[in-house]
């Protein structure tokens, strides 16, 4: 099985540094050829994989393939590690991948840049599977740094654009405050248990949470609690949780296939995917789970409040996926982990599908965005308004849809969770579910349905996507129905997650959940009679169905009445003004004033020219001496002379 | 007897002339005090039995190298009275740091002595005794490379006075004694093969 | 009798006179030549005095060396002088003091 | 047969620089550069054969390929060499870029180009001695020696500050060297010999530690170089040409922290103790003020240069923190990593600010400007060189998989077990060190087309896409594999560890 492995990770590479380095060798049509195929094999073998972990029950792999540094005891390797966790991920990664890599010919068909975009999401897809099969923290923090690099480069592929650019450059450093934090987890838990392996690491968790440090002066903290924290604080930069989402909305600037791909599916889920991974470690921190919880549930409330106003309609999408993401993080944090990872597949499924279908209203406006200029496209774009609508559904959680079994389960998970913060963050998830309809169907409804406001010149050309462009979303939309259905008894009840996950007794509210299911249609019934969730999607549906095809008018009569909170909303919290204006300004003067009075004035000013000016200064009054008359020098001599053999007589 | 008399009378000649050499307000007067000094230092040396010494300091010395200074400063058109304006300024740090030295020379002498018996008066020399033979037979054997050094040195300050002193006016009509040593036939004389076919 | 110490102080004297003679012709190029030439003697009446009470006639090689670079020295300055004179027409140490830092 | 390699590996290229000088006399300048590239090439294929050798016996952490003539009989001076695990990375990289600079200096450098490649060769072969001596003396000559080269570079072939630049620079680090002196001699009068390791087993008083730790100090802190001693290099580094500026960032650089982990370590172990709060808080703010200088600099080459000054923090902060690594956690694997990290951190910075600085210089060459406001766009006319840049930015802002995480990576895994807010602090370099890189590069490279200067570059010929594609390549290879490079200390500092948490007193 190892070749397999190695063969998953190495197709996608190879095809990345083939389309990358021979790109205008091998043509266009060369480089989607070879990575699709890079990914089609990574993708069989994945299956092969995933059969072989859950159908045939294989054991759990953990094996290096080459050592990378040895210091002293400390063995840091490269390694995968293949169970139940690994296999579903790879397999929902590849999948996503494969379908975004044949979008991606129709929907950059006419970029310079093609074979540039097929090599980095290839390369990409390396990244994400090294992350993801990895054994130990070095190999994850690799996938973490390398996956944040191609999002760097991705977000910048058109980097002619000024705001692109600066989109890239904000996400790259967001995530680098998350890493900070990443690498001081890591670095806590290899010095304190001596390896980077994740099972010695996890074996020697108890006694981690004993050991303690002293952090600030006079206060112990558990070794563990910091290093849950501290990785978590990577998680949060990754998968984009408050306050350090800011990223998410802006990386919009790339194509929009990434932004399906990384930014929806994948990459912004590592954080979910590694908190998870680290279940065995996160257990046994209290601190460290209502930190997460409360966080989560922030996020996915806050964030989903901005999509309510947002007019461009990635944007939209994209704080409907920081939103989501806040309900994996509260999944997490209420010890519901196998809940935290069966949402993100599904999401990984609708959201990637919302996108790719944004995509194709967007090649098909000629790369307008802005939903104010669309409107009525369902008549003109059958299949896509017909996948985005399951896209939809399964997003606001409507019954019988992907979403609505993972999120269901996940909000009657916290529910039962009696972590610090469950109530609260039961709340805001609550909550969330009305603001999510509500977002969704604005943007669904402005789109699709509605008066026709798109500009003549636009309509004219209007009409369905290629195959290449609406195959991906038909082969989307089959899992985004399906999936839930299928697979939410095993991955949640059915203890599929076993060998990777770790609950402790006292946190298993899944289980709690589980004691009342009975196959996913007693589910699907239970929720209409007993789940507020369900009514209150309804409700955001109607309201949204109300407010924007009914009513136009009525959203600008609230927005004026409540002006202060649209103002808080249209700007986003201020967390960019913040940023902007307060750290990054207040670091750039600090350096200024560190250059110019540290460097340039006290050193080179003061100590460096100014000793030489001292000298100068020295010499200015010695040279006096030097009268340059003749006498002088002879005095000089004849009285030093004297003095001298007066030295010599006194000294007797 | 005599010998103190001599003493004594060379002695006070010699003092009254260095007063001399440094008080004269013409520095024709003071090399002629000069002069009158190391007469007497030649006579002194004499009454010391260093004949040599004192002929060479009289023919050396009094022939030449005062002699060359006269020459010098008879030469020179020296505006006298500026020479003299602030004489008696430095006057008395001058006697002062004479009297120094020469308190510290006495001390030196009479204090640290280290056993000298300096109020002895050096035995004669016997009758045929030669100073300059005595001298000569140290000095070609054991001070030879001082010697020659010494040969050198007085080599160079004899090329050193000639190349400060040598002036070279522009426009003036002299021969290049070098150039004219190193014409070679080629720059005088150009051989003209005429045809005597054509005219 | 004439001792040694008789011609100490007197070069003591003498020295200390052209010491003195220094000071007062500060401006006077070749005065001042004069007195080093008076101190060199000075210096001499003490080798050869040594010589004398020593029995050693190294001291009277010594002087002849002395006497040979006075010779060298006296020669060098007065053909500085001279060059200085062509120069500058003078030989007025205060109007001299190019070397002045 | 016994061949005395590292004799070769010093006197090759200085005879060879001998040759070039006389060739390029004649105006045989394409012999003359033909000559230089193959004397730098040949001593980097001994330097490879010497470390192919090295790896032999890698458990065997002693000084190797040692040769000892007598050389000053009077002072017991010897003509000692050897390499152990510490040197021997530092020669390899000497002869690794110096063929790099002859080769980006080909056809760019247009007055005295056989000066200028006989000034390389005598530099590579001086910093080989100082890497190779075993005797303080010869370490003493060699390491004053090379300031020469280095100062006619600059100012022969710099910029328009150049005179101002390399006094700056021979003022600074000779008057460092002088100190150093004094200690050595000082050691030379205890002992009675020049010998290093001699020095390394000599008992010495906690007072006289303490001044020749000083001494030291100030010596190799000019180099490194630490706060608040570094402003001569971003001077030197603006004015020096690409080469000159490329091995002072890669290898003179290295030569103060060799300095501190050759002689201030293990010769003075406990004045390296009791004074670690220094260097540890000296490094710190290299690290951090440094990074915020970096931030606002202008001009390209400032900006490099400012981030090596901050990347060079961590090579201190690697070998002082080890004491408190210990003190703190009884075991020595925190330490060792320390140490480890602050070794690979010399090689790999290197290797990228090395590239950094070519990347400049192929800009330079073509818009005679390193003003980060005269480019924008680069990357629409220079595609493949833009490539190599943000390999290099990002190599530079510590990315996993090139070699510059690692050392990095090691160290703040180390210095943890100090104290967290020491690896906390060190850590702000992945937020600081990204920022100023990548800002550099949005701004240089992406965007539209800065203006007509821009509009017009030619992207890299095949002289320019060799040296920076063999750059990329070792820095790739090094941060996917550092084993080798790492193995190959791991004796040898696991010894010197051992020697160093032994008290002298």
């Amino acid at each position: 099985m190892e070749s397999i492995y190695l063969g998953i990770v190495i197709a996608p590479l190879a095809a990345a540094i083939v389309a990358g380095l021979f790109g205008r060798r091998i043509g266009r049509a060369g480089a989607h050829w070879v990575t699709i195929a890079g990914v089609a094999i990574s993708f069989a073998l994945s299956l092969l994989v995933l059969k072989d972990v859950v159908i045939d029950g294989a054991a759990v792999f953990n094996g290096t393939v080459y050592t990378w540094a040895a210091i002293g005891d400390i063995r840091m390797e490269i390694g995968f590690l293949v169970d139940h966790l690994t296999a579903l991920t790879i397999t929902v990664v590849n999948f996503v991948s494969l379908a975004v890599h044949v979008y991606t010919i129709g929907y950059m068909r006419d970029d310079p840049g093609y074979q540039r975009f097929f090599s980095y999401i290839s390369l990409f897809t390396f990244a994400m599977l090294m992350l993801v099969m990895s054994n130990n923290f070095l190999q994850l923090f690799f996938g973490w740094e390398a996956v944040g690099v191609v999002s760097y480069l991705l977000i910048g592929f058109w980097f002619k654009r000024p705001t692109a650019i600066f989109a890239n450059l904000k996400a790259f450093l967001v995530n680098r405050v998350g890493d900070f934090g990443f690498l001081l987890g890591i670095a806590a838990i290899v010095l304190h248990t001596g390896s980077l392996d994740y099972a010695t690491a996890f074996g020697q968790a108890e006694l981690l949470d004993a050991e303690s440090i002293e952090v600030l002066s006079g206060t112990q903290w558990s070794v563990l609690s910091l290093a849950c924290i501290c990785l978590f604080i990577g998680a949060m930069g990754k998968s984009a949780q408050v306050p350090l989402h800011v990223w998410l909305p802006d990386s919009m600037e790339g194509p929009t296939p990434i932004s399906a791909l990384i930014h929806a599916a994948t990459m912004v889920t590592a954080g979910i995917f590694m908190v998870a991974r680290m279940s065995p470690l996160f257990e046994y921190s209290e601190i460290a789970l209502s930190v997460v919880l409360i966080v989560g549930a922030t996020t996915a409330i806050l964030t989903g409040l901005l999509g309510i106003v947002q007019n461009d309609i990635k944007r939209v999408v994209a704080y409907s996926t920081l939103s989501q993401l806040g309900y994996m993080t509260v999944a997490l944090g209420a010890s519901a982990y196998a809940a935290g990872i069966f949402h993100l597949m599904t999401h990984a499924f609708f959201k990637a599908l919302l996108f790719l279908a944004a995509g194709s209203v967007i090649i098909a406006l000629h790369h307008e965005q802005d939903i104010r200029r669309m409107g009525g496209l369902r008549k003109y774009m059958p299949i896509t308004y017909w996948t985005a609508l399951i896209g939809t559904l399964a997003l606001v959680g409507f019954p019988g849809f992907s979403g609505f079994f993972s999120k269901d389960a996940l909000i009657e998970a916290v529910h039962a969770s009696t972590t610090v913060g469950a109530g609260f963050a039961y709340w805001c998830v609550l909550l969330g579910v009305f603001v999510t309809a509500l977002y969704s169907f604005r943007l669904f409804f402005l789109v699709f349905h509605g008066e026709e406001r798109i500009d003549a010149e636009a309509k004219a050309h209007l009409h369905e996507s290629p195959a290449v462009v609406w195959a991906p979303l038909v082969a989307l939309a089959i899992p985004s129905v399906v999936i839930g259905w299928l697979t939410i008894e095993p991955v949640l009840f059915g203890g599929f997650f076993a060998d990777s996950l770790l609950v402790l007794e006292e946190h298993d509210v899944l289980h709690v959940v589980g004691e009342e299911f009975e196959g996913p249609a007693a589910f699907v019934l239970h929720a209409f009679s007993a789940s507020a969730a369900v009514y209150l999607a309804l409700a955001g549906a109607v309201v949204a169905w109300v407010a924007y095809l009914l009513r136009p008018e009525l959203p600008g009569w609230i927005a004026q009445r409540l002006a202060p909170v649209h103002r808080l909303l249209v700007n986003k919290y201020y967390f960019d003004w913040f940023n902007e204006n307060v750290l990054a300004g207040a670091t750039r003067g600090f350096g200024r004033l560190l250059w110019g009075v540290g460097d340039q004035t006290v050193i080179d000013g003061a100590m460096v020219n100014g000793s030489a000016r001292g000298v100068a200064v020295l010499a200015a009054i010695v040279r006096r001496v030097q009268s340059g008359y003749l006498y002088h020098y002879a005095f000089a001599m004849v009285i030093g002379l004297a003095a001298l053999i007066g030295w010599l007589v006194v000294r007797n | 007897m005599i010998p103190t008399i001599l003493f004594y009378a060379f002695a006070a000649i010699l003092l009254v002339a260095a007063l001399g050499v440094i008080t004269s307000r013409n520095p024709v007067h003071a090399a002629l005090f000069l002069v009158l000094a190391f007469v007497q230092s030649a006579a002194l040396w004499l009454l010391m039995e260093a004949e040599f010494l004192a002929i060479v300091l009289v023919l050396v010395y009094v022939g030449a190298v005062m002699v060359l200074l006269l020459f010098v400063v008879m030469m020179l058109d020296i505006n006298v009275e500026s020479m003299r304006e602030g004489f008696t300024r430095y006057v008395w740090i001058g006697a002062a740091v004479a009297l120094l030295v020469a308190v510290e020379i006495g001390h030196v002498v009479w204090f640290r002595s280290e056993g000298m018996q300096f109020l002895s008066t050096p035995a004669p020399f016997p009758a045929d005794y030669s100073n300059t033979r005595e001298l000569g037979s140290v000095l070609y054997t054991e001070h030879v490379y001082a010697f020659e050094i010494a040969a050198i040195i007085l080599l160079l300050a004899i090329v050193a006075a000639i190349t400060l002193t040598m002036r070279r006016r522009p426009g003036l009509k002299a021969q290049n004694v070098a150039k004219q040593v190193a014409v070679r036939r080629e720059d005088r004389v150009r051989l003209v093969r005429m045809d005597p076919s054509k005219d | 009798m004439v001792t040694v110490a008789h011609y100490l102080v007197l070069a003591a004297v003498l020295f200390s006179v052209s010491v003195a003679g220094i000071f007062i012709n500060r401006r006077n190029v070749i005065v001042l030549l004069m007195c080093i030439e008076l101190m060199l003697l000075a210096v001499n009446f003490n080798f050869i005095a040594f010589s004398r009470l020593l029995g050693d006639t190294v001291g009277q090689v010594f002087v002849f060396f002395i006497l040979t670079v006075a010779a060298a020295e006296a020669a060098i300055g007065l053909a500085i002088l001279v060059v200085l004179f062509r120069n500058t027409r003078s030989i007025n140490v205060d109007e001299m003091d190019t070397l002045r830092g | 047969m016994y061949v005395p390699l590292l004799s070769i590996c010093i006197w090759l290229p200085i005879a060879g620089a001998i040759a070039v000088l006389v060739l390029g006399a004649q105006r045989r300048m394409e012999l003359a550069r033909w000559v230089a590239l193959g004397v730098s090439v040949a001593t980097f294929l001994v330097a490879v054969h010497l470390y192919i050798g090295f790896r032999w016996y890698p458990e065997f952490g002693g000084m190797r390929f040692v040769e000892r003539v007598p050389w000053i009989g009077a002072f017991n001076a010897f003509y000692e060499l050897g390499v152990d695990g510490i040197s021997m990375p530092l020669i390899l990289l000497t002869a690794f870029l110096t063929p790099l600079v002859v080769i980006a200096g080909w056809e760019v450098i247009k007055t005295r180009p056989a000066q200028y490649f006989a000034a390389f060769l005598l530099l590579e072969g001086l910093m080989i001695g100082v890497f190779a001596a075993l005797d303080a003396l010869l370490f003493y000559v060699f390491w004053e020696a090379m300031l020469v080269p280095m100062f006619i570079i600059i100012g022969v072939w710099g910029g328009e500050r150049r005179i101002y630049a390399t006094v700056k620079f021979f003022l600074y680090t000779f008057l460092g060297s002088v100190l150093m002196l004094v200690a050595l001699i000082y050691l030379y009068l205890q002992s009675g010999s020049y010998s290093i390791l001699a020095f390394h087993e000599l008992p010495l008083g906690m007072n006289e530690q303490v001044l020749i730790f000083l001494a030291f100090l100030i010596a190799f802190a000019v180099k490194v170089p630490m706060w608040p001693v570094h402003t001569w290099l971003p001077d030197a580094h603006v004015e020096a040409p690409t080469g000159g500026s490329v091995i002072l960032a890669a290898v003179l650089l290295k030569m103060g922290g060799y300095g501190f982990i050759r002689f201030s370590l293990p010769i003075t172990p406990d004045a390296s103790q009791s004074l670690a709060w220094l260097m540890i808080g000296l490094s710190l703010i290299a690290i951090v003020y440094i990074a915020l200088v970096a931030l606002v600099q202008k001009d390209m080459k400032k900006l490099i240069a400012y981030s090596s000054i901050a990347h060079m923090g961590f090579v201190t902060l690697g070998f002082f923190v080890i004491f408190a690594t210990i003190a703190n956690s009884q075991d020595e694997a925190g330490a060792m990593l320390a140490l480890q990290g602050g070794m690979v951190q010399m090689i790999s910075h290197g290797l990228i600010s090395g590239a950094l600085f070519l990347c400049v210089g192929v800009m330079y060459d073509r818009l005679h400007s390193r003003e980060i406001s005269a480019y924008g766009g680069v990357a629409n006319t220079m595609p493949i060189f833009a490539t190599f840049v943000v390999l290099f930015a990002l190599a530079n802002a510590g990315l996993p998989g090139t070699s510059g995480f690692v050392g990095e990576f090691f160290v703040i895994l180390g210095s943890f077990h100090a104290s967290f807010w020491l690896a906390f602090t060190a850590a702000t370099i992945l937020v600081f060190g990204a920022a100023y890189t990548l800002w550099m590069v949005k701004r240089v490279v992406f965007g539209e087309v800065g203006n007509d200067g821009v509009a017009a570059l030619k992207d890299l010929d095949r002289r320019e896409f060799l040296v920076l594609g063999v750059l990329a390549v070792s820095v790739l290879l090094l941060g996917v594999w550092p084993d080798p490079l790492v193995e190959a200390m791991d004796e040898t500092l696991r010894q010197l560890l051992a020697h160093v948490v032994q008290s002298k007193l």
